[in-house]
């Protein structure tokens, strides 16, 4: 199991310092939680970790693996799976083959096998069963509710099985009834050895998932610790439950 | 003073230039439509220009008069009755088909109507020139220029500071959202396209002045004026005049120790330069994809 | 399982009657020229095909592949006139090369997305027109370039019916390689970067590598058939082998069959290179042979968006079974019920 | 008494597809927020759009404050003082804060109003004034959801549509979001909300209907279906609270 | 000419004879092509209202075509051979699809007699089935200027040349052809600018002229390019002694297209209306009896094509695919044909052996002062300021 961290990330857009020297390091085989006001900086964090942006200094550290700036698809492959804030769907391909598209294709070489290989898309079917959108499975993306979809892309993320899942906000949007089952979900896929790191807002969820909550204000964390230690946390409550 | 003379005449040319292109900057960055047709449009007005001038005996800027309206009228239509129509998910890439098809089509009348003939408008004052500092300005060139300037300056008015401006780019970026603060978005976005089509009036008429035209010029204009909207940026109508007088002046320069056919690469080379470099164009232009 | 007798259907069945068309053409054909004809239908058949591995897998819709088969063309004539290689294997080599060129022109053409492409597209075009009509020392310029033939004193109707063959070979080939490609994994990653290329890259797809991948093997199948047309045709002007036009009309007949369909471009390339023949006898007098393929390629943008293909299975669908929807309905109930009985089924 | 809003038997969908909404109801009386929640694609957003005049019904009616507004736009909506907010994030991306906000009083002919509203909203939501002159497009997602919610309330609409205000938003921007209700409420505005935040909202409306596969499933008083526990369990999930927290 | 024309009458009873063409009736080429299809018609109707070839069999034109397009005039040959079966072919217009057609031509073993391919490329392709129905190629056409002017005093004679010429087989060809002569003969070569053929902007190409001050400019025009060349070049009020622009100054619009400031502008010319060659006068007479205007070059062009082959046909007797072709093609590489630009004869590559004359425009007139045993009248030289 690898340690995924951080040492002195800073990004800065223009005037806006979006991360602000982050030091963050997650537990590896626990489920991590990241919470934060808006415009904290947690999607760009996600950002910088996963290769999609830049970041002006600091290193991202996967394992002992330094995979500061590298290409999208070489982080992924390294074992980084991540869900999108605003969810990111393959609008025109229907559900399983949505699903099925995340299995990570390889190189170009490696790619010219075959797709559609039973016990994959008896795979796909499975994840979208599990997310309660099996009945689904045929229909394209771009006609699915905004929930359906965010819960299409979560599976997809499911089925490339990487070793670290990154998640920014998979509840938004989520019925309740469905959030409980999201929830066991991670926790079975943790039990398997699987590290989680989650953004969220919905503090039922953070709280009875979480092992370990990283909380960002501004752009750097302020606080790190289990969920009863970061509620009793003041400086917490101040920045971020608004109490 | 081989120099000079080519700076003066760079910057004439360019300014012809910043007009074309401003109006694709208008469909493309503002509206999400390639607008291959737009320099046929061009040549259209310049036709009708030419026309005018041949037929009627008038002087064709007064065919203005006429052809602005018209191509503003005909924008209205093609937005309202074919772009309009697409897929917004596909809207970019059909577009190009769809404008390419109506260029095709506005290539094949010209060519039944006048034939593929040459044409260029005979004016009394064709020829008549004055001198600045040593170089000669000829009058037509600086009629073209101040067409393009008015014109240029009035489109960007509008655009920053008019409610319209306002609307029309709200329009473009979301739809549902525009309808729902109040926004017609329909009538909107036709008059948008409408404005673009009227600024290729106004630079066809120009361009007639002083060249000479022929039903499949337009494809002569469409690779420097595509070069241009991608080196200002895509969307910007200040980047695009600003590299549109660039590009004009840098092609005039190169012609001297290059010949008139390799300058002409000026435009793709500055094209793949600015995609290398700053995809994003010299001057402002699109928002970055966010994820 | 029904997918494989569905797909011996959909692939299968029009993959033989094609082979057995292209064996029996050139028997039944009335006279050489309608043997040319078809050989130039089948130049655009391949054009299409292989301008769909890019087109239709990536979504980057290309006006500029005129120019590769250009490129192919003209390095194929200068590789026999200037390097004195034999006809065919010249084409071989300048395939190989148009192939390596495409590295370079899809790194810079392959960064900028959507319709930046399609600029880039047309720029490639137009640039190399100005190339190969400045560059006469190398190129002839102006005055074109013949390309000698490969089969000296065949007399012509012999010629046609070889390349008519030739041409038949490259088509099934490089249909073959879309079959394959469609349903490998590759393939189904170029989709996605199709769909949404972030997304595709952040699950692990090496995006730029699979794109520029793709181009190369398009512009190779492209620089073949252009090579081909060289070989057949004899003589090269940069103004005909570089044209936006050629271009289009690939375009067109892409998407008129549809892009996202193994037969689609094939089917376009017949539909609209018959179409040009007649247009050409029906208005060969006048300019309207430019209105009615502009009518034409705006009809398909507007009512077909999709192609013929796929709109025509659409509508035998819907008369099939009036209410579209093949998505079986639950409520939350139903949901909860499932998972009940598989919970204790389980345990 | 007359239903500010009020949705009559309306089947509606998108394109030839089956339709998503089979004989819905719905009213909403003034100074009333009327909650609608449900599982994921039940059609509670296209509720919203069939409301707000962005997708006209196959059948049924639309009524607005008496009268019948079936297959009207969504013009002429906000001008009969329906206002929606949509679901996501629908901000105008390359367009400053500042243009974005005030292109919500569109409508408003009146400059200072059009000021004084700015000005209120500034000052409800903290960052939009901060980043009055950034492109929207740029904001964090939630900051975006808020400039949304700012730009919608530069008119003073009679009937307030919202698509899951809430999502997204960190916990303080959502009790503002939700006081804001509230206050529109008392003001006499008809709100009707949906949310997955169902506990809560619930606690906020005043009437609660619960939408399945395009039908209401069930519908009352706010307080009456919270207590539901067949209902908790099908649609709003068991209370965490209740839950032994995980170790 | 010879007896055998009657049998050959006897069999084919009063059949048409079928010539098939492919012009260039839309795009570039568009307003040439159908001057030289007028040529064609107008020796047509001439030849068959004297009762048609072979004793009594008509002509027949077939036209085709080909958009200015190389593809589509190898179709178009393709079809009118193949599919048609027409009995004699002739040339399209423009170097650029001469040589195409001449290939198609050549492998269905037909004679092809053509009006257009004037560029020395068209020459070394090696085709035996290729004549070119003027009087010279491309770069012959100033060969009585380039004498004159090499003849002058030292003194007198230009010191410094600029030349602009179309990017253009035939185009490029004319002011190359001079400038090769005038190098040799010690004149100087200032500016050399080569355009492609759809520059519309001359501006740049003017300002580096005038900046030069040459003597003389040379122009290797069509039409509308020299049009342009010539108004950017007064627009910058540059004044040489001498300018000479091919093609253009002898189009019937070139006075007004340039405001009627054509003051002493050369050109070389193939074809005269007035010359004094026996066919022209008949030539000119009925061609404006058929098309109420007078014949230009183009269309003698045509004409002169269609009197060669009318020569073949009668000399061999036959017309029709096959053996016939050959003995056609057998005839013209061994004799003259009369036209109406004077005796043709060809070497074995189908190369005419002549020159053009040169006009100049004096006063608001084109007149031939050169050679001097055609001049209508003298060369003016300086040329007056234009
Ligand atoms: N591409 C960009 N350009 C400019 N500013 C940006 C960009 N991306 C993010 N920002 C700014 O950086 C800050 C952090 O944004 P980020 O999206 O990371 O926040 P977040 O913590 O995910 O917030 P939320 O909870 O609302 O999603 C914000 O102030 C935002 O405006
Ligand atoms: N644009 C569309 N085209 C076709 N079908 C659509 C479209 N939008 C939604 N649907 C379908 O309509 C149904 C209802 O969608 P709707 O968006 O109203 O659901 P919702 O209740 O708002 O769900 P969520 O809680 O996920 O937002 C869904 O099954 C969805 O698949
Ligand atoms: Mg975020
Ligand atoms: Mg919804």
């Amino acid at each position: 199991m690898v340690t995924l961290k951080t040492v002195g990330l800073r990004k800065a857009f223009g005037g806006v310092v979006a991360i602000d020297g982050a030091d963050v390091e997650f537990l590896p085989g626990k489920v991590n939680a990241l919470i934060g006001p808006n415009g904290s900086g947690k999607t760009t964090f996600f950002n910088c970790v996963t290769g999609m942006i830049k970041p002006d200094l600091g290193s991202v550290v996967f394992g002992d693996r330094d995979l500061t700036g590298r290409a999208p698809h070489v982080i992924a492959r390294a074992g980084v799976g991540r869900t999108f804030q605003l969810c990111r769907t393959f609008p025109r391909m229907t559900a399983v083959e949505n699903v099925l598209a995340a299995v990570r294709p390889g190189g170009v070489v490696h790619g010219l096998r075959s797709s559609h290989r039973r016990t994959e898309t008896e795979r796909a079917h499975h994840w979208l069963t599990r997310l309660g959108i099996e009945h689904l499975a045929e229909a394209e993306a771009r006609n699915m509710s905004w929930g359906q979809q965010k819960l299409l892309e979560l599976a997809g993320v499911l089925m490339a099985e990487p070793a670290t899942i990154l998640l920014d906000e998979p509840a938004g949007g989520v019925n309740p009834a469905l959030l409980d089952r999201i929830g066991t979900l991670v926790r079975e896929l943790n039990a398997e050895g699987r590290t989680f790191v989650i953004v969220e807002h919905n503090m039922d969820l953070v709280m009875s998932i979480s092992d370990h909550i990283v909380v960002f204000d501004r752009g750097r964390p302020i606080a790190a610790g289990p969920p009863a230690e970061i509620r009793a946390d003041e400086r917490v409550l101040g920045a971020y439950l608004g109490v | 003073m081989l120099v000079f003379q080519s700076v003066i005449l760079g910057l004439l040319l360019g300014g012809l230039y910043a007009l074309l292109a401003a109006g694709l900057t208008l469909y493309f960055g503002i509206m999400r439509v390639v607008m291959i047709a737009h320099s046929a449009f061009l040549i259209l007005a310049a036709y009708l220009a030419w026309w005018t001038n041949d037929r009627l005996g008038i002087d064709p800027l007064l065919s203005l008069v006429v052809t602005v309206p018209l191509f503003f009228g005909a924008g209205v239509l093609l937005q309202r009755g074919l772009l309009s129509r697409l897929r917004p998910a596909t809207l970019t890439m059909m577009s190009v088909l769809i404008t390419f098809a109506i260029a095709l089509m506005i290539e094949g009348l010209l060519g039944y109507a006048f034939s593929g003939t040459q044409r260029r408008i005979q004016l009394g004052y064709g020829t008549a020139s004055f001198d600045l500092f040593g170089a000669r300005v000829a009058v037509v060139k600086l009629i073209a220029f101040a067409l393009a300037a008015v014109s240029l300056a009035a489109l960007y008015t509008l655009m920053k500071r008019t409610q319209f401006g306002w609307a029309l780019r709200a329009t473009i970026q979301h739809r549902d959202a525009a309808r729902l603060v109040g926004i017609d978005t329909e009538r909107t976005a036709g008059y948008g396209f409408g404005l673009g089509l009227a600024t290729a009036a106004v630079g066809g008429t120009a361009l007639s002045l002083d060249t000479t035209i022929y039903p499949s010029l337009h494809w002569h204009w469409i690779g420097p004026l595509m070069a241009i909207i991608v080196v200002g940026g895509l969307g910007s109508v200040p980047g695009a005049a600003a590299a549109a007088l660039l590009l004009g002046l840098a092609q005039s320069l190169l012609q001297i120790p290059m010949g008139a056919t390799w300058a002409q690469t000026v435009f793709y080379v500055a094209l793949f330069a600015t995609l290398a470099v700053r995809p994003q164009g010299f001057f402002g232009g699109r928002l970055a994809q966010r994820f | 399982m029904p997918n494989a007798s569905k797909s011996l259907l959909s692939y299968g069945l029009p993959a033989l009657v094609l082979i057995v068309a292209i064996a029996l053409f050139p028997s039944l054909a009335p006279n050489p020229y309608i043997l040319s004809s078809g050989v130039i239908v089948l130049n655009w058949a391949v054009l299409a095909t292989a301008w769909n591995f890019v087109g239709g897998f990536t979504g980057y819709i290309s006006l500029g592949h005129g120019a590769l088969a250009g490129l192919g063309g003209y390095a194929t004539g200068l590789l026999i006139t200037k390097a004195d290689l034999p006809s065919f294997g010249a084409l071989i080599v300048a395939a190989v090369l148009v192939a390596a060129l495409a590295v370079p022109i899809g790194y810079a053409a392959l960064r900028v997305r959507g319709a930046s492409f399609v600029i880039v597209s047309i720029a490639l075009v137009l640039i190399l027109l100005l190339v190969f009509q400045s560059w006469s020392s190398v190129t002839g310029g102006s005055r074109g370039l013949v390309v000698p033939r490969p089969f000296p004193g065949m007399l012509r109707p012999d010629h046609h019916r070889a390349f008519f063959f030739l041409y038949g070979g490259l088509l099934l080939l490089a249909l073959a390689t879309w079959w394959l490609l469609d349903r490998s994994r590759f393939g189904m990653g170029l989709k996605a970067i199709r769909e949404d290329e972030d997304k595709a890259e952040s699950l692990g797809t090496p995006t730029f590598a699979y794109k520029l991948t793709v181009f190369v093997v398009s512009a190779a199948f492209t620089a073949l058939a252009g090579g081909l047309y060289a070989l057949w045709f004899g003589d090269l002007d940069p103004v005909f082998q570089f044209s936006v036009l050629t271009g289009s009309y690939i375009v067109l007949m892409a998407l008129l069959g549809g892009v996202r369909n193994l037969y689609g471009p094939v089917l376009g390339a017949i539909v609209v290179g018959v179409a040009l023949e007649y247009f050409k006898v029906e208005f060969g007098n006048s300019p309207l042979h430019l209105v009615t393929t502009g009518l034409l390629l705006g009809l398909v943008v507007m009512f077909m968006p999709d192609g013929v293909i796929p709109s025509l299975t659409a509508l035998v669908k819907r008369l099939r079974n009036r209410e579209d929807s093949s998505i079986r309905e639950v409520t939350a109930a139903d949901l909860a019920e499932q998972r009940r009985e598989r919970e204790a089924a389980k345990s | 008494m007359v239903s500010e809003i009020e949705l009559v038997d309306v089947q509606a969908g998108y394109g030839r597809a089956a339709p998503v909404l089979r004989g819905f109801s719905v009213a909403v009386p003034a100074g009333t927020v009327v909650c609608l929640v449900g599982p994921n694609g039940a059609g509670k957003s296209t509720v919203l759009k069939v409301a707000s005049g962005l997708l006209g019904p196959r059948s049924g009616r639309v009524m607005v404050g008496g009268k019948d507004m079936t297959g009207a736009g969504p013009q002429k909506m906000l001008a009969e003082g329906v206002a929606l907010v949509l679901q996501g994030h629908s901000v105008f991306r390359e367009m400053t804060v500042e243009e974005n906000v005030l292109l919500g009083g569109y409508t408003l002919r009146d400059r200072s109003l059009k000021a004084q509203r700015a000005k209120f909203v500034k000052e409800l939501f903290p960052v939009v004034g901060e980043r009055w002159h950034s492109l929207a497009g740029l904001l964090s997602g939630g900051q975006q959801k808020q400039v949304e919610f700012a730009r919608s309330l530069m008119v003073d609409p009679k009937v307030v549509l919202l698509d899951e205000p809430s999502m997204g938003l960190d916990p303080k921007a959502t009790s503002t979001i939700f006081e804001q209700v509230v206050r529109m409420r008392d003001a006499g505005t008809a709100v009707l909300l949906v949310e997955q935040n169902a506990r809560r909202a619930l606690e906020t409306a005043d009437l609660g209907c619960v939408l399945d596969l395009g039908r209401v499933h069930i519908s009352g008083p706010a307080h009456e279906l919270l207590a539901d526990p067949q209902l908790g369990e099908l649609y709003l999930g068991g209370r965490p609270a209740e839950k032994p927290p995980a170790v | 000419a010879c007896g055998g024309s009657d049998d050959g009458g006897g069999e084919g009873g009063d059949d048409p004879i079928v010539v098939g063409i492919s012009l260039p009736l839309t795009g570039d080429f568009s307003e040439p092509g159908k001057g030289v299809q007028e040529g064609y018609e107008a020796w047509a109707k001439i030849t068959n209202d004297k009762g048609g070839l072979l004793g009594g069999r008509k002509i027949e034109l077939k036209i085709l075509d080909d958009q200015s397009n190389a593809d589509r005039v190898v179709a178009d040959y393709e079809q009118l051979i193949g599919s048609d079966q027409v009995d004699l072919v002739v040339g399209p217009f423009s170097t650029r699809l001469v040589v195409p057609s001449a290939r198609v031509a050549q492998e269905y073993g037909m004679l092809f007699v053509e009006p257009a391919g004037a560029a020395a490329e068209v020459f070394n392709q090696g085709f035996k089935n290729l004549f070119y129905a003027a009087p010279a190629v491309a770069d012959d056409h100033y060969n009585h200027l380039a004498e004159y002017l090499l003849a002058l005093p030292a003194g007198e004679k230009p010191k410094t040349v600029a030349y602009a010429a179309m990017d253009d087989p035939f185009a490029q060809g004319t002011a190359y052809g001079l400038k090769k002569k005038l190098e040799a003969g010690g004149v100087k070569t200032v500016v050399d600018e080569v355009y492609p053929p759809n520059t519309t902007d001359f501006g740049s190409i003017a300002a580096k002229i005038a900046a030069a001050k040459p003597d003389m400019v040379v122009g290797g025009s069509q039409y509308q390019d020299g049009v342009n060349l010539i108004v950017a070049l007064q627009q910058l009020n540059y004044q040489p002694k001498l300018a000479a622009f091919s093609t253009a100054p002898t189009n019937p619009e070139f006075a007004k297209a340039i405001g009627n400031k054509t003051e002493g502008i050369l050109s070389p010319t193939g074809y005269s209306q007035d010359a004094p060659y026996e066919s022209n006068k008949e030539f000119v007479e009925k061609f404006k009896a058929q098309f109420g205007k007078a014949p230009e070059e183009d269309q003698a062009n045509g004409y002169t094509t269609g009197q060669v082959v009318g020569a073949a046909v009668e000399a061999a007797g036959c017309a029709e695919q096959g053996d016939c072709q050959q003995k056609m093609i057998d005839w013209l590489h061994s004799n003259t044909v009369d036209t109406v630009v004077g005796p043709l004869k060809w070497d074995a590559t189908g190369k005419p052996q002549g020159a053009h004359m040169i006009q100049q425009w004096v006063g608001n007139d084109i007149k031939i002062v050169l050679p001097a045993d055609a001049k209508e009248a003298d060369l003016v030289y300086p040329k007056p300021a234009w």
